[in-house]
């Protein structure tokens, strides 16, 4: 008994929580196949492409979230910080094309210090992030309205539209190469390297236990808000995707927060920090949008779909909470 | 264990169980008597605290029998156990600070009146209890979350005595306690016996039992070794049973008096909230024990060098130059690790995996993209060399015994290479092989010339361990004394009872 | 095990909810249900024939008033006597506005102070209170507007019924009250203005659409939410039209007004059906998402509405659309200041004031095109010679 | 072994009524300056009022908040409950009772539901109740296309216009479903075991406590209080009102009341009381700005700054308190 218990442990590749993508897989799947069989065309390469780069804003949210949820936080300002974003670059842009890139930097660096701030807030003042960023969302809409007298000005530029609209046409083997989706792919895997990362881990272990995180030499503090600033980061690019998607609106950015941390649960991340991954975040984004899609194909009654989408989310959340190990 | 016996209060027979096929306890009988202390020893992982859960109602057994007065039970959750009359005192207290200790006493079966609680019923009624057991000081209204950690444990107490409890579980009951709170715990168990109550009894410490007990069950892997009559053993014997085999001698030899090694870290003046007039020298290959009660400064004085709650006053010097502890970053880059004494709280991060908990402290202090395989292969080494046991590496540490994550810990610390060891009660709550482990790392760790501070509550392991023993008390070292003090020596400067010639 | 059963729970919950969605679904979808030309549909309760046919009649009617000041026109003007409120100026006038939260609104709103403005030595005090879209605070608004002495009351409900008893109870203070966009189901006010209304709005834009797409051919609809009065009434005349054309309405979908879940919509439509024929939309607000949603298919846009906003006019012209545009003029917020003003001075008003509801074609657009204004500026809005044009709205 | 349990702030005083007191002294003196006038009749019913329908369903909050748990739902329990008592009731004074009844059963219901998916699913709370808000949603959009049924003239009179003084009866009904509510919080076993639910749920049910039961009745509590609000909603506005809910903003309005009464998010620590101070401060800002003409956008601003400054005064009030 002794000496079967003295054997090395098992080094199997360190995953961080491979095993939590499971349920989402199936769903995944599951909502795929059903697509599959109503409408045979949508796995086709274009089709997929589109649907992916149309899918890309929610998810880069849902990766940023990631950070902030399981760093044992919220972010509700996410949707307010997306709207305010397209709204603003409509202004400032003003049609103009060559204000295109100074506006794309301001974006990015106007969701960072929103991020700071929510993270700051948080940390510093001990407000709790639900607060902190209901709070920021509140501020954020009605500022926007304010700064805008209630109507969206300006327009956007062709150039920063095509972020969200355009693509490569005729790539080998997937034909149309939406641009959106080579964003997605670069947040992506920026993400999951961050995931993986030693301040990826050190986050993870803050959310767990900030407590022994602090008395490991984690700057809680700091990793909690850098994961604030991830999140508006990654706002200010979604942002940019769904403006360039779909022009400018005050409804861009509405009930993405929702959205994107019902994605992350979905994914099998904890709310509460500490545990799932960034993978498993994004494919739970994918695999909400596949369900409106799915709904859509099926011609699902608009008013009945949030019924639909609400009994799926619990279904699939009771399940994955039965299955992580009760003791 | 003779028939001549009263038949028993509570009788166990052939208890098993298994977590996620794992077979943690099978096959086990105990039986214990109205007015009898009954203890359990066993390693850590031997299955006693699952036993205890399985007879309070927190886990149902997979297979046996409870009897409780002849009566067969199943208990569903540790409320049909408490309406059965068992009462249980957690290792880990079970208690809301923010109530008051009447509130805790009586959370679960508050008395009604009316349809409401009777507030003043549950006031009476708990000063009643702790009249009874001798402690009327104590303030039935006074919030929790105010009271000493010995006056908490009696909170314990009388919560579970005021279910009319007939048994009574503690589950490590002084482990939180200092040596002289200690024996009014034993006067508290004298006067539960008087009164044919009969008391599981789990702990780690053998003198406790020998002062106890009536009978010892010993359990090891899961299963029963032996039920003793304590008349008839002593302490070898039962360490023999625990772990199958003689441990000739509990504490690894020091190192020689040999040449006096450099002093590597100073303290002059120290103080902060908890601390004053701190002077500490430390010499490189030396163990300095740490003695005092709970709340004297043993653990302020850790915390003050690691920078979590840094000294306020006073200067501190690392081989011979100034240095800053401004928090736990800056200690550790000064070479200092500490191993904390609250290891669920402050020690693992629960739901991470064995080798995220071990990689933690390295991760937060040099951060980096390259080398990272490296550093992830050396920690693996550091877990084999420390003897982790664990199913896999990225196994979540939380379903570790205590041992095993105290183990961890100590990993993620030595893949730092202090030159600065704070131990804060580094074998609280571990089983006898892993406690002899530690101590031998301790050991090594001085011999390679590392400095390694060891907070004990543990006398014989504060006396066996330390080449040089403080002690302190109200936040000031009461005095020094040297390797081969006895405990008297220890205790007589902790309680201040003599004043210290310093 | 309890999780389990609570899963299973779920689970029925969740087939339940994907039974009930099956018989709507082959109602929506009426080319592929065997009952084709059953129509789009059991009727919204919303749908009121009677109200429906005067809407109808009043589309051809002409209206009385001012040539060129269309909220100074009536059409089929009833008197009614308002001596009784003649006082003399100037007036306190206050305004309880359902909400300010869409560009509609926003634009109207603007006009209305301009409106105030030209007023100046007639009115002293114009007081503002805005319900941010609740019920309960316009109630609330209504209630302490009639502590503050107002001369006269101007209420745009947030909803018909619900805001009907506090209406009332300021009719009953004696107050002259003017309700116009939506109205209550009241008589008490002295007039309700608004546009000929939403059965007008819906009629037109279904009317085009069938006419210029083949028989039977495939329709989209697109609303932006369920349970908005005016919008329901827009969609419950749509459904007429569409079902005596013989329509195939693919599909019913709320867009909540997010031109990215437009897009998405339409895409999945286009590659579900291959060709859609026509959409319908009860609301502008989404009508370039829609039609960017075909460009970006590569396909070209079928005939289809969108409201007066500048951005739908623009597209049109430059991408030459086979569109049209009918109105809920915002000219409208203009009237209600007028009639105050003539009520406060004992003059007749219309009630109801019928306001003539313009629809642009493409015989008319370029007059509407405005190059300075921005893109969400509704063009009928009446406002080019109110003081502060075009600073104001843009 | 846990180092001593260290002790925070004992009863949260009621700060919240500082700041109300302040608001209010503050405001009045604003509004006077201005010319106008705050604390006339109608100002104060209509504050009120606003009061009386957020104050229901934040009292209901406040329970669950306590037990750690929080619902996002209310606002369509809100709407629903306008929407089964106006049909119930059909303008008739005969079905009044039933009407209110029938309303507090649905609302029940989805409490229960709301419950036994935290509780026995294991769902996290915020994911559960949202889950079920769209559920309702769904039922909502799809069975109504706008407000439906007659609240009986009785109710719209009695509860929905009737006041003593200026003080509305929904107003009284809402400081007499505060003090029950009270009452049950620090008075009855219930009360207690939420405490500790909220505090510990591990200690709590190592002490016997029943943790999903108890959880179970305080999203039923939390979802009857909604379902309150609905009814005295549905006499206000003399219908059902499928919308009502949402456009109040009720599920985040009636959780920032709850926080700025000062109740721990976290669950274990809090009381009615403050909750009720904190919606009476949200209305009298609301009065206020409304008195001042101040433009909506810049008043979601200013709320939005308000309810991070109360919390983070909350905060630091804590810290200090505690220690670390």
């Amino acid at each position: 008994m002794r000496i079967a218990e003295r054997r090395l442990l098992a080094t199997r590749p360190h995953r961080p929580g491979t095993g939590g993508l499971v349920p989402i897989l199936v769903l995944l799947a599951v909502l795929l196949v059903l697509l599959t069989v109503r409408q045979p065309d949508f796995l086709a390469p274009s089709s997929l492409m589109s649907f992916l780069g149309r899918s890309a804003p929610i998810i880069v949210l849902a990766a940023g979230q990631y950070f902030v949820i399981v760093a044992g936080e919220f972010d509700l300002s996410v949707g307010s910080l997306v709207t305010a974003q397209v709204v603003v670059a409509a202004r400032l842009i003003d049609s103009e094309p060559s204000r295109t890139w100074p506006v794309v930097v301001l974006l990015l660096a106007s969701g960072a210090a929103v991020g700071l701030v929510n993270g700051l807030v948080t940390t510093r003042l001990r407000v709790s992030s639900f607060i902190t960023t209901l709070g920021m969302y509140l501020i954020l809409v009605g500022a926007v309205y304010l700064w805008s007298d209630g109507a969206p000005k300006g327009g956007l530029s062709e150039e920063f539209r095509r972020f969200g609209r355009r693509a490569f046409e005729d790539v080998v083997l997937v034909g149309r190469l939406p641009f959106a989706v080579l964003v997605l792919l670069a947040v992506a895997v920026l993400a999951v390297l961050l995931n993986r990362s030693d301040f990826g881990r050190t986050l993870v272990a803050a959310g767990g236990n900030p407590r022994t995180a602090e008395l490991s030499g984690v700057r809680v503090h700091h990793v909690k808000t850098m994961a604030f600033v991830l999140s508006g980061l990654a706002a200010a690019v979604a942002a940019i995707l769904i403006g360039g998607y779909s022009g400018v609106s005050f409804q861009a950015g509405a009930g993405l927060e929702f959205g994107a941390i019902t994605a992350v649960v979905l994914g099998g991340v904890a709310l509460g920090g500490g545990r799932g991954s960034v993978v498993g975040a994004m494919l739970g984004a994918l695999t909400l949008e596949t369900l409106f899609t799915l709904m859509n194909f099926y011609g699902v009654p608009g008013a009945l779909r949030t019924a639909v989408q609400g009994a799926i989310i619990l279904l699939a959340v009771a399940v994955s909470a039965r299955r992580s190990v009760r003791r | 264990m003779s028939d001549a016996l009263p038949s028993p209060l509570l009788t166990l027979r052939g208890i098993g169980k298994s977590f996620l096929g794992v077979r943690v306890l099978g096959e086990v009988d105990l039986d214990v008597l109205a007015g009898e202390v009954h203890a359990v020893v066993g390693e850590n992982g031997a299955g006693k605290s699952t036993l205890m859960k399985i007879v309070s109602g927190g886990y149902a057994p997979d297979e046996g029998t409870i009897t409780l007065d002849g009566v067969p039970r199943r208990f569903g959750a540790p409320r049909d156990a408490q309406r059965a009359g068992i009462g249980i005192v957690h290792q880990e207290f079970n208690l809301l600070p923010e109530r008051s200790v009447a509130e805790n006493v009586f959370l679960g079966h508050e008395p009604v009146r009316r349809g409401l609680v009777d507030r003043k019923a549950m006031l009476d009624r708990t000063a009643d209890l702790l009249a009874s057991i001798g402690e009327s000081a104590l303030p039935p209204g006074a919030p929790v979350g105010r009271l000493g950690v010995a006056q908490q444990q009696i909170v314990e107490i009388v919560k579970a005595l005021a279910l009319d409890a007939r048994l009574l579980i503690m589950d490590e009951p002084t482990a939180a306690l200092a040596d002289n709170e200690v024996e009014r715990l034993y006067a508290l168990v004298r006067r539960l016996q008087q009164r044919q109550i009969g008391v599981l009894y789990v702990s780690h410490r053998l003198q406790e039992v020998f002062d106890l007990s009536g009978r010892i069950t010993v359990l090891k892997d899961g299963r029963l070794v032996t039920t003793l009559n304590t008349a008839d053993t002593d302490p070898d014997r039962l360490v023999r049973h625990m772990v199958g085999r003689d441990l000739s001698h509990y504490y690894p030899e020091r190192a020689g008096p040999d040449e006096p090694r450099p002093v590597r870290l100073t303290v002059r003046n120290g103080g902060n909230r908890r601390l004053r007039d701190v002077d500490l020298r430390l010499r490189a290959g030396e163990v300095l024990g740490v003695g005092g009660l709970q709340g004297s400064g043993r653990s302020a004085l850790a915390r003050a060098l690691f920078g979590a709650a840094p000294f306020t006053t006073g200067d501190v010097t690392l081989d011979g130059e100034p240095v800053r502890l401004r928090s736990p970053r800056a200690a550790m880059r000064a070479g200092i690790a500490y191993l904390t004494e609250d290891r669920k709280g402050e020690g693992i991060v629960a739901g991470g995996s064995v080798l995220d908990n071990a990689l933690l402290a390295g991760r937060a202090l040099r951060p980096a993209w390259r080398g990272r395989a490296a550093r992830t292969a050396r920690v693996r080494d550091l877990l084999t060399a420390v003897d982790v046991r664990a199913a896999a590496e990225d196994q979540e540490i939380r379903f570790l015994s205590g041992g095993n994550q105290q183990k961890v810990v100590l990993a993620r610390w030595l893949a730092l290479e202090p030159g600065i060891l704070l131990f804060d009660e580094p074998t609280r709550g571990i089983d006898v092989g892993a406690k002899s482990a530690i101590h031998d790392l301790v050991r090594r760790l001085a011999r390679d010339g590392a400095v390694v501070l060891m907070i004990s509550s543990d006398l014989p392991e504060l006396l066996g361990m330390s080449d040089r023993i403080i002690v302190m008390r109200d936040g000031r070292i009461a005095g020094e004394l040297p390797a081969g003090a006895t405990e008297e020596d220890v205790l007589t400067l902790a309680l201040g009872t003599v004043p210290a010639a310093a | 095990m309890r999780p389990l059963i609570t899963v299973l729970a779920i689970g029925a919950l969740l087939t339940a909810a994907g039974c009930a969605t099956d018989e709507p679904t082959a109602v929506a979808s009426t080319g592929a249900s065997p009952q084709a030309g059953a129509g789009t549909g059991e009727q919204s309760k919303f749908f009121v024939q009677a109200q429906y046919d005067k809407e109808l009649a009043l589309l051809g009617a002409t209206p009385a008033g001012p040539a060129g000041k269309p909220w100074e026109q009536v059409l089929d003007p009833k008197m009614v006597e308002t001596a009784k409120f003649k006082k003399p100026g100037p007036y306190k006038i206050c305004f309880s506005n359902a909400g300010l939260n869409n560009p509609w609104r926003q634009v109207g709103f603007k006009t209305m102070q301009a409106e105030v403005e030209t007023h100046g030595s007639r009115i002293k005090e114009f007081v503002h209170v805005d319900a941010e879209g609740k019920d309960q605070k316009q109630i609330a608004d209504i209630n302490d507007l009639l502590g503050k002495g107002c001369d006269a009351l101007i209420v745009s409900p947030n909803t018909t019924a619900t805001l009907t008893p506090a209406v009332e109870a300021a009719c009953r203070q004696g107050l002259p009250v003017v309700v116009f966009d939506r109205g209550v189901d009241s008589t008490c006010p002295v007039t309700f203005i608004n546009p000929i209304g939403g059965y007008g709005f819906g009629h037109v834009a279904a009317e085009f659409i069938t006419s210029r797409m083949k028989p039977g051919g495939k329709v989209l609809a697109l609303r932006i939410l369920p349970g908005v009065d005016v919008l329901e009434t827009r969609w419950s005349a749509a459904k007429v039209a569409f079902d005596k054309a013989g329509a195939d309405v693919v599909g019913v979908e709320f867009t909540d007004g997010d031109p990215a879940k437009t897009k998405k919509i339409v895409n999945d439509y286009i590659q579900r059906y291959g060709t859609i024929d026509g959409v319908w939309m009860d609301a502008g607000a989404v009508a370039v998402a829609a039609v960017e949603a075909f460009v970006d298919a590569g396909r070209p846009v079928p005939p289809i509405n969108g409201e007066d906003q500048l951005d739908f006019l623009r597209q049109w012209k430059e991408r030459k659309l086979t569109a049209v545009a009918p109105t809920y003029p915002t000219y409208q917020w203009r009237t209600p200041v007028l009639a105050a003003l003539r009520i406060l001075n004992g003059e007749p008003v219309s009630s109801p004031w019928k306001l003539p509801q313009p629809t642009i074609t493409q015989d008319n657009l370029d007059e509407y095109i405005d190059a300075d204004m921005p893109p969400l500026h509704y063009a009928v809005c009446g406002c080019r010679e109110l003081p502060g044009y075009p600073e104001r709205w843009r | 072994m846990s180092t001593a349990l260290t002790l925070p702030a004992r009863r949260a005083t009621p700060g919240v009524f500082v700041a109300l007191a302040l608001t209010l002294a503050v405001g009045w003196l604003v509004v006077t300056v201005d010319g106008g006038q705050l604390f006339n009749q109608s100002t104060t019913v209509s504050l009120l009022h606003v009061a009386a329908g957020l104050g229901l369903v934040a009292v209901g909050q406040t329970v669950v908040v306590i037990g750690g748990s929080l619902d996002l739902s209310v606002a369509y329990v809100v709407s629903l409950s306008t929407l089964v008592a106006a049909e119930a009731m059909q303008g008739g004074d005969a079905a009044l009772l039933p009407g209110v009844g029938l309303a507090l059963l649905a609302s029940a219901a989805v409490g229960l539901l709301n419950g036994l998916l935290v509780t026995k699913a294991g769902i996290n709370a915020f994911i559960a109740t949202v889950g079920v808000g769209l559920l309702l949603k769904g039922y909502l959009d799809n069975g109504y296309d706008g407000p439906a049924g007659r609240t009986s003239p009785a109710l719209v009179q009695s509860l929905g216009y009737q006041r003593v003084g200026p003080v509305p009866v929904s107003f009284l009904l809402l400081l007499a479903v505060a003090a029950a509510v009270g009452i049950v919080l620090t008075r009855t076993r219930f009360g207690h075991h939420l405490l500790a639910v909220g505090g510990d749920p591990q200690v709590a049910r190592l002490s016997g406590v029943r943790n999903d039961r108890v959880l179970v009745i305080a999203h039923v509590l939390c979802s009857l209080c909604a379902g309150l609000a609905g009814v005295y909603l549905a006499a206000r506005l003399g219908s059902g009102a499928p919308r009502v809910g949402t456009e109040g903003l009720y599920d985040l309005e009636s959780i920032a009341a709850v926080v700025l009464g000062g109740t721990a998010l976290a669950g274990g620590r809090g009381g009615v009381a403050g909750t009720v101070g904190g919606v009476l401060l949200l209305a009298s800002i609301d009065a206020i700005l409304n008195q001042l003409e101040v433009d909506a956008f810049v008043k979601q601003v200013i709320r939005g700054v308000i309810i991070i400054a109360a919390v983070a005064v909350h905060a630091r009030r804590a810290v200090r308190k505690a220690g670390w």
